[in-house]
């Protein structure tokens, strides 16, 4: 197994390419997470709740 | 809401959720049968020996990363033309992992670069290239966090995406270009003949990246469409917006 | 002239006002009131066609328009918060060159003639810059008389003016009602047109 | 219906594409040139902060010839790059402010053409003043006379095309609060560099013997692209900064 892990003497080259793009993969798919994390919180604790309809807003009236 | 039945967010949601799940398990797969055959099988490079085996996530990511600027243009340009909130949203939600994939492609292309030429940066062109692109995924990204208004943030983007879609052709031809009149033409790095196994290892990992791309950018677009779509009725619906966890 | 079906507009995550329709027709002025920040500088701007509205649909006689359609660039006159003034330029020039804007031609006789109007004759060769808010609020009004539009869509067009500049603007109205235009202005100030054309909206 | 359109209005039907634009082109190019020279002092700083720039680079290096020969060009351009970039905000921002620029995106005159028209102006009183002043500078870098010629066709041909793309960015930055031209920069400049390398890649190309007309025409080119392009998305910028 030693020489698998030695490629050839260039094993600083090809571990760390392989090593850093693992890193940012694995960092990314935590982002990921972690931002579905912040936006279920802030959904479910957000005064905007739905009630059934998007809050309507304004309405704009006749007024005499 | 135009366009066909899965504009509308609210019936995407899930379909985006099942989808993500699909992509990110075969990415997995496909990855790991492209480094048993990058990493093991494939045979030593007769010049490079084993420093050549970093293709396998260079090229694949150096790949992506141009196609995914051209797909969130696509988007972007759908957003303006047809004034739908997905695409935008779609759009938005790929930046990121392209610009991860330039930054993948830059930090393994120097590391290769380093046995190969001798120096981790030697202006090749394609590299130089690259790290121009990823100053346009930067520029995206920075642009969408400078406006706050999320529809103009859209749009915005959406006319950046379009008029840098336009320019990369220019700048990988201007810096070739640039780089044949001051070095002449670099010994095409890599071997020439590409036998078999490598081949195959390389297409697994091209796929790999590619659905591992989709799955990442289809949950981030989930999320996206939760903060948007903050007080809608189908959010206050969901699974997992209902149990308190 | 100008029909508005079910329009509703959010501002980043808040919903600023949904199903708002009415229809103006010539000879009729429009009053939209209500506080602050409810919306209505949006849907001026919307009426304009300055923004595109979240839902709903704006006819301009009976025909859909988008965001910026020549249709509504070609009949809608719309006075903003600000009034379009270089402060390096004379009024002269200013009114000039916002009435070339507008697609007119019209003699310099008659620019000054329209300044005179709004009692801004003294101050032809000035730059705006010294010009009171008052004073810069009035050539809007000289623009309004020379530029013929059917429909004016004034976002709060009575700020800055003392009473003879809101007694000219009412008297500008009413000629244009009479004429066959509409109007429709955010305001709170009362003004006093002739009580038949006017309608009130305001938002809740 | 009861009166249509009344008659007293005349019925102004919507234009065709093609007619009012010189018109607009004309009314922009005017006036902003008449506001700049109303205020010339502005302009006379962005003259100077293209001739302190070039300045810097020897003193930061050495005053050689052989070195400030070869890096000539190149500095030129750099400078005449950021000279663009730091004179783009004012192209919209002033109009953003007081109300113009609405007005402008609302008239019936056709607003690719109003743009163009401020955008010919904008390279009128910074990109054509570097042009102008790129032989004065050139004694500086010690540049033999055949390449200064070269140097100023290039700035020529490659300056419009710099104020035409950051016109985009100019419009799509309107009223952001960031970092004012940090977000400007970053977005536009990627965008400059195919300029700058064929705009100095002239001169190495004449110095190299192999003449520039390549050059000169993909500079060409590119001003062509930009100029049948850039209007349209400066207005879609303009439009989506105005909603």
């Amino acid at each position: 197994m030693g020489e698998f892990f030695a490629m050839g003497g260039y094993a600083f080259f090809v571990w760390m390419a392989y090593g850093m793009a693992a890193l940012l993969i694995v960092l990314e798919i935590v982002a990921v997470c972690a931002h579905r994390k912040r936006a279920l919180h802030l959904v479910r604790h957000s005064d905007v709740h739905g009630s059934g309809t998007v809050n309507a807003g304004a309405q704009l009236k006749e007024a005499e | 809401m135009s366009g066909f039945k899965y504009a509308a967010p609210a019936q995407f949601y899930p379909l985006a959720g099942k989808m993500a799940l699909w992509f990110g398990v075969s990415a997995a797969v496909l990855a790991v049968i492209g480094l048993v055959i990058g990493l093991y099988i494939a045979p030593i490079d007769v010049t490079q020996k084993d420093s050549y085996r970093i293709i396998f996530i260079h090229v694949p990511a150096a790949w992506m990363s141009m196609f995914l600027y051209v797909v969130m243009a696509f988007w972007g340009a759908i957003a303006l033309g047809m004034n739908t909130r997905l695409s935008a949203m779609m759009a938005q939600s790929i930046a990121p992992t392209g610009a991860l994939m330039t930054a993948i492609a830059l930090w393994t292309g120097a590391l290769w670069g380093k046995p190969t030429w001798g120096t981790y940066w030697a202006w090749d062109a394609r590299m130089t290239s690259e790290l121009i692109l990823l100053f346009l995924y930067l520029g995206i990204i920075a642009l969408r966090n400078a406006i706050d208004d999320p529809r103009r943030a859209d749009k915005a983007c959406s006319v950046l995406a379009l008029v840098g879609v336009v320019n990369v052709p220019i700048i990988y031809m201007s810096v070739n270009w640039w780089n044949t009149l001051h070095q002449g033409a670099t010994i095409k790095a890599g071997n020439s003949s590409i036998d078999d196994i490598m081949l195959a290892g390389l297409l697994f990992m091209v796929f790999a990246f590619w659905f591992y791309s989709v799955a990442v950018t289809l949950v981030r677009l989930r999320t996206i469409m939760l903060e948007r779509e903050v007080g809608a009725a189908w959010v206050a619906r969901l699974p997992e917006v209902k149990e308190e966890r | 002239m100008l029909e508005i079906q079910d329009l509703a507009a959010r501002r980043g995550y808040v919903m600023l006002f949904s199903q708002v329709s009415f229809k103006v027709e010539a000879g009729e002025a429009l009053i939209i009131t209500g506080a602050n920040g409810t919306g209505k500088t949006t849907l001026l701007r919307m009426l304009a066609g300055l923004s595109h509205p979240l839902s709903g649909k704006i006819l301009w006689q009976g025909r859909e328009t988008r965001a910026f359609d020549p249709v509504l660039r070609n009949n809608i006159m719309f006075v903003g918060h600000a009034p379009a003034l270089k402060d390096e330029l004379t009024a002269e020039e200013n009114l000039a060159l916002l009435v070339k804007l507008a697609g007119e031609e019209v003699a310099l006789g008659a620019l000054r003639e329209a300044l005179q109007e709004v009692a801004l004759g003294a101050r032809l060769t000035v730059p705006a810059r010294v010009l009171s808010q008052g004073q810069r609020r009035r050539i809007g009004l000289a623009r309004l008389a020379l530029v013929p539009r059917p429909l004016w869509v004034l976002d709060e067009p009575v700020t800055a003016l003392d009473p003879a500049g809101i007694a000219l603007l009412t008297g500008m109205m009413a000629a244009h009602l009479s004429k066959g235009g509409a109007v429709i202005a955010a305001t709170h100030q009362a003004l006093d047109l002739p009580t038949g054309a006017m309608r009130q909206l305001s938002f809740q | 219906m009861t009166t249509n359109s009344s008659p007293v209005f005349p019925v102004r039907t919507a234009m065709e594409p093609g007619d009012g634009v010189f018109t607009a082109f004309f009314w922009a190019l005017r006036r902003d040139l008449r506001l700049a020279l109303r205020s010339r002092a502005e302009l006379g700083v962005q003259i100077l902060f293209y001739i302190i720039v070039v300045a810097l680079f020897p003193l930061s290096m050495s005053p050689d010839k052989e070195l400030l020969m070869l890096l000539g060009p190149g500095v030129l351009w750099v400078a005449a790059l950021l000279a663009s970039l730091l004179s783009l905000p004012r192209l919209f921002a002033s109009d953003y402010a007081d109300g113009t620029l609405e007005q402008m995106a609302l008239s019936p005159l056709p607003l690719p053409a109003l743009i163009l028209g401020k955008i010919s102006a904008h390279w009128l009183t910074t990109g054509l003043p570097v042009v102008v002043l790129a032989p004065l500078l050139s004694i500086q870098y010690w540049l033999e006379p055949e390449v200064i010629w070269v140097l100023m066709a290039g700035l020529l041909i490659g300056t419009p095309v710099l104020s035409l793309l950051g016109a985009i960015g100019a419009a799509l930055t309107l009223g952001l609060r960031s970092g004012g031209g940090s977000l400007l920069a970053l977005l536009i400049l990627p965008l400059y560099i195919p300029v700058l390398i064929f705009g100095a890649g002239a001169v190495e190309a004449v110095r190299g013997g192999m003449g520039a007309d390549a050059n000169f025409s993909l500079l060409a080119a590119g001003l062509l692209l930009a100029l049948a392009g850039a209007p349209f998305a400066t207005s879609a910028a303009v439009r989506i900064s105005l909603d």
